[in-house]
């Protein structure tokens, strides 16, 4: 493997924020679904390729409040979580490209990615599907006593699933270190929010008591301050957290969408979020604040954009798995 | 007669449902734009109070065509992607399923769930269910896999205008294909199947995308010198067991291709009802070809070598043979 | 069938409640319920029974504040409901007893009685299972615009169920004429309801912007009124409401469950709510107010005691069901 | 080795697994005082920590089932009835049954999810499935049902010792079936079928409840001069083909009983097998007795009709004989 994953960086997890490090992570994220984007375009990747650019802010604030050992379950649209949590974006195009070596040797593909020892329990396909997992983690966590939170990223649309509201509750009811974090970007598919979901999805988490904050998702800064909090409140034993994070997502639902679903959202709409950047926002408070300067940020994009490429000639070069392959894996032979 | 896309062609026979009666009610996630494509520019011609997109709610969902069509719609329900209904399986299974019997025969259920179906282009595990075994397992929910653009409207129609719960299951893969249909409003009975091809030595039964895979092969082996006949249930629950066990007694070899994984599948039951209603009739043991029991895995290369393709077809009805 | 059901006597719906009619409806149930207790314990009735005893204003005072042709759906603790919403216990009797003019012809038993032309969808043995039910009449009834409301009761513990708030989203989203009707009996079987359920149950309306309030359960006035305002709601187009009614069982769970529940109740809790006996509580206000006195109290009980008794000789004497029965009614023949 | 009643076996053999590894925690709906008695005295053992009442949230909490088993625990989930099984089904079939697999093997989900299963005492249509071939169709779960008190230990111990997620489906009937049980600890392997009674006219092959029913008519039988081997898979997913055929090739003919419905039923699945895989030695038309393709009926009388009996099980043994 050329590029190693983050795991150990997130040592730091329950201090302040190290934004150099939020940087070069958003960086990251932003450069592998930007090489994502052109492979699609190409016709190079296979199934459905939902892209996190614009949503940056949240995957690295969030990871980057977590321990190397805390767990995460994701939704359909995961790479970012996934490289945040510290995945290796080679074993990641390796998966995107059916690859042996690829995290789940071709089997998962984007919407599955699983990196278990960095404490990713798997992108999801079902929207809502991963939240009673995450809550499922957070139980033994606590019945373990390891001090883990776990941390369940869904979109807006997942708010309206069963499992959300029944999630909140047992969490609540056994206080489980768990966080719920929504990633609100306006838009399920082709449909805005508010045509779907009533009213505040922070408000969702009252009548079980849970504390809930909305931030702005496109400032890590603020989103990374409420996981910190809330897995401060998780570890010593206060329960679950919902954090919403308001963001926008610059693509469509999925690359490629453009041919059927028209135009639904305003142009002007896209321009303003496009305006919000997250990268460009922290780069300028970097700058303002003295922290980085010019020559400093375009050596974290060339080396961020460098590991990216060199990810993806390594996976692009790796073997496909095997067909025989698919016929592996359903069943674990080992006794625990 | 025109040329359609099978997801037009169903649209289409969606749309002639909506125009005959204003009972018919469509909901979906996006039904508006409609991802899929099984109901884009409906909401043109019917308006937004008759095409509803949906919250991510598909249980509750589910359930609320139960309750609109005992209180006198005819709820269509699109849920986009098979592999989606397990979430809402118990108001599928527990309740609209069994309703109508429950309350002995009082309540009449005209609701139509649809999906696209199957494996196709790399959706993975969780995108790629072929569970119509799973539905036809409920007894009361008639199962229907269209293989062809002509019947997919027919069967629409005839799936929209039945007094009971229909799961009306569109394969993926099936979704771009073109042929002709007739024009206006017309029916495929449920429960009928249709043989696709005549033939004398061997039966093969295929579902869904397998049709055009023992099409194929049969048009092959006649070079050959085999003469397949292939029959199309388009029905699963009720099928027409009929018609098959009519072919086997004239061929005395069956094969069945199903999409759906093995154990307790299609095709099982297809060969379990040959072999104890038919067994006389048959010279050589049946052949099944399935998906093999395992998910669907993501790989194109990988999710290739699980599927039901030629070689394998041909492999089985020279088996069948043998 | 020698009683009559109760549908005619509905069209008094949204105007004021005639405690008689109610209070001859309480006592209905309970005369009823009674017989089952009876007919359990001497081994005549299959399956399981859960009596609604204890519960009856919930089910008289919510269904005298509907119109004949409004619907309900129900749960397994639904004997009450089919009663108060026009039921005629003859044909439920027969139903418990599998003869061929139950209801559903012995196909359904206690937890599946449909009484279609009274707008009884039908008692439900899946805890939420009757929720999405009724949402979805009431979009009927919306789309229809027959001005018809559907009503589902259900217990605390179905407040648990995913699809309870995914209904209660959808039915603010889209205005739905429902009432979803809670009754708070503060057990979920042999589980304490606040050791399962967190908060208040009517906070859970709250994100949604769902109107809710809690009753007194035991008054048939108050849940009248509740439902009656919920009634004018809906059918002003204003949407859904949720209400809960704090009440008790005086039976077990089920009937039979002393053998293996053990205690799992106080005995002065049971004491207590005896002691709130809503029929009781009823006659004392009658009684009061000068409406009735004990010979005219005297002799509703009579009539009910009664008709109860002669609803059950009927369906006693009434033919078994077929066996062959078994095999019919899965699909209608018919075109609708 | 005492005489125990099944449910009772198999709480013993719940307890023996949590004795055996502090990892393993129960979850169930009043899993304190034990509702069909599976768990009932447990907590009195392991306490409050390890055996959890849960809320009416079962799709949550079979999810949380799947979180917790990959997180380190081995938690083993009742379910109360089988029907409740479906409010479940996207977590149990999207999420359990397939992320062993999606992720390439790096997650291993030791994880028990068990219910009453089956009609009985007019439970009623949503009280009385018998899914397990809805289970068998997920090619993830492994599915178990045992008709002894001491297999209902032993494979209860075999499930919670077990790295996959595995669905433990006990006959509602048989729950007050008596027999003698082993002390402490010990397993039936998962996978392994047993011959109850040998025999050489004919085999009979009976799941749950129909294995009591294949043994008295084999006894009747026996008395008319027929032999009749009845084999119990105990293990319906995966089921151990190999033992079926040999006896198959010894005798030449095959009866299934099957507590589910019979369209895609695992009656099904074995008449299938055996004809694709043992053609040749089929003498006969093999025969299947399984319950019919309606939902569960409430009154006794109803529900007894549809019941595999000795009756109808006696008719198909002599029909195969035929
Ligand atoms: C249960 C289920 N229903 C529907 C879908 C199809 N689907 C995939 S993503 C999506 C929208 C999800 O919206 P949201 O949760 O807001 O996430 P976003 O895509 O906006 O990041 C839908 C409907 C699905 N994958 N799973
Ligand atoms: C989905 C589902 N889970 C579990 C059960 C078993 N069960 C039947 S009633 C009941 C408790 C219901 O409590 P509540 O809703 O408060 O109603 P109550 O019995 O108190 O009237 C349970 C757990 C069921 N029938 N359906
Ligand atoms: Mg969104
Ligand atoms: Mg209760």
């Amino acid at each position: 493997m050329v590029s190693r994953g983050m795991a150990d960086r997130a040592a730091g997890a329950g201090t302040e924020l190290d934004h150099l490090e939020a940087l070069r992570v958003m960086i990251r994220i932003r450069e592998f679904e930007e090489m994502c984007r052109r492979l699609f375009a190409r016709g190079r990747l296979p199934g459905f390729v939902h892209l996190y650019i614009g949503q940056e802010a949240v995957a690295a604030g969030a990871c980057l409040a977590l321990r190397a050992d805390d767990q995460i379950t994701s939704n359909h649209r995961g790479h970012g979580h996934v490289i945040a949590k510290g995945g290796d974006p080679a074993r990641m195009f390796a998966e995107l490209l059916g690859k042996a070596d690829g995290y789940c040797g071709g089997k998962g593909g984007s919407m599955h990615i699983v990196d278990f020892p960095s404490g990713m329990l798997g992108t999801n396909g079902i929207v809502g599907g991963g939240i009673p997992i995450a809550t499922g983690a957070a139980f033994a966590n606590q019945h373990l006593g390891n001090s883990r939170v776990a941390l369940s990223f869904f979109g807006d649309g997942a708010t309206n699933q069963g499992v959300f509201f029944e999630s909140l509750n047992l969490a609540a009811l056994w206080k489980l270190p768990v966080i719920f974090l929504a990633e609100n970007n306006q838009y399920t598919e082709w449909t805005r929010t508010e045509d779907l979901t009533v009213g505040e999805i922070t408000q969702r988490a009252a009548p079980f008591g849970v504390p809930a904050r909305q931030v702005d998702g496109n400032d890590v800064t603020a989103v990374h301050e409420a996981v910190r909090e809330a897995a401060g409140r998780a570890r010593s034993g206060d329960g679950p957290s919902l954090i919403e994070c308001v963001t926008y997502r610059w693509h469509g639902h999925n690359e490629g969408e453009e041919a059927f679903a028209g135009r639904y959202r305003p142009q002007s709409e896209i321009e303003e979020w496009k305006a919000r950047d997250p990268i460009a926002a922290l780069e300028s408070r970097l700058l303002d604040d003295g922290v980085a300067n010019a020559a400093s940020l375009d050596a974290i994009h060339a080396s961020e954009r460098g590991l990216i490429e060199a990810a993806y000639e390594w996976a692009s070069a790796a073997p496909a798995a095997p067909v025989e392959d698919a016929l592996t894996d359903v069943f674990s032979p080992a006794r625990p | 007669m025109g040329d359609s896309y099978l997801v037009t062609a169903m649209r289409d026979g969606l749309a002639e449902a909506m125009r005959e009666d204003p009972a018919v009610v469509l909901f979906g996630e996006d039904a508006d734009r409609s991802v899929m494509g099984s109901t884009r520019g409906l909401i043109d011609e019917f308006g937004p109070d008759r095409v509803r997109n949906i919250p991510l709610s598909e249980a509750t969902i589910v359930g609320c065509g139960v309750g609109a069509a005992a209180a006198g719609l005819r709820p269509v329900i699109d849920l986009m992607v098979s592999s989606f209904f397990y979430i809402t399986m118990d108001q599928l299974a527990n309740q609209a399923a069994k309703l109508r019997y429950m309350s002995g025969g009082q309540v009449q259920l005209p609701v139509v769930y649809f999906a696209a179906t199957g494996g196709a282009g790399s959706a993975a595990a969780q995108h790629s269910e072929s569970p119509h075994p799973t539905f036809i397992q409920q007894a009361g929910l008639k199962v229907v896999m269209p293989s062809t653009p002509s019947d997919a409207k027919g069967l629409m129609l005839a799936a929209v205008r039945d007094p009971n719960p229909v799961v009306y299951l569109q394969e993926a893969s099936l979704g771009g294909t073109r042929g002709p249909v007739p024009e206006g409003p017309f029916e495929v009975p449920l429960g009928k199947a249709t043989v696709r091809r005549e033939g004398a030595d061997v039966t093969v039964v295929a579902v869904g995308r397998t049709v055009r895979v023992a099409l194929a092969v049969a048009e092959e082996l006649h070079g050959e010198g085999v003469s397949v006949e292939v029959i199309d249930p388009r029905t699963l629950h009720p099928w027409d067991a009929d018609t098959v066990m009519e072919s086997v007694a004239r061929t005395g070899r069956l094969v069945v291709l199903d999409t759906a994984r093995q154990s307790c599948g299609f095709a099982a039951e297809v060969i379990a009802t040959a072999c104890t209603e038919a067994f006389g009739s048959l010279t050589a043991a049946p052949v099944r070809v399935t998906a093999p029991d395992v998910p669907m895995p993501f790989a194109p290369q990988l999710e290739r070598h699980l599927a039901v393709d030629e070689h394998k077809v041909k492999a089985a009805v020279l088996r069948s043979l043998a």
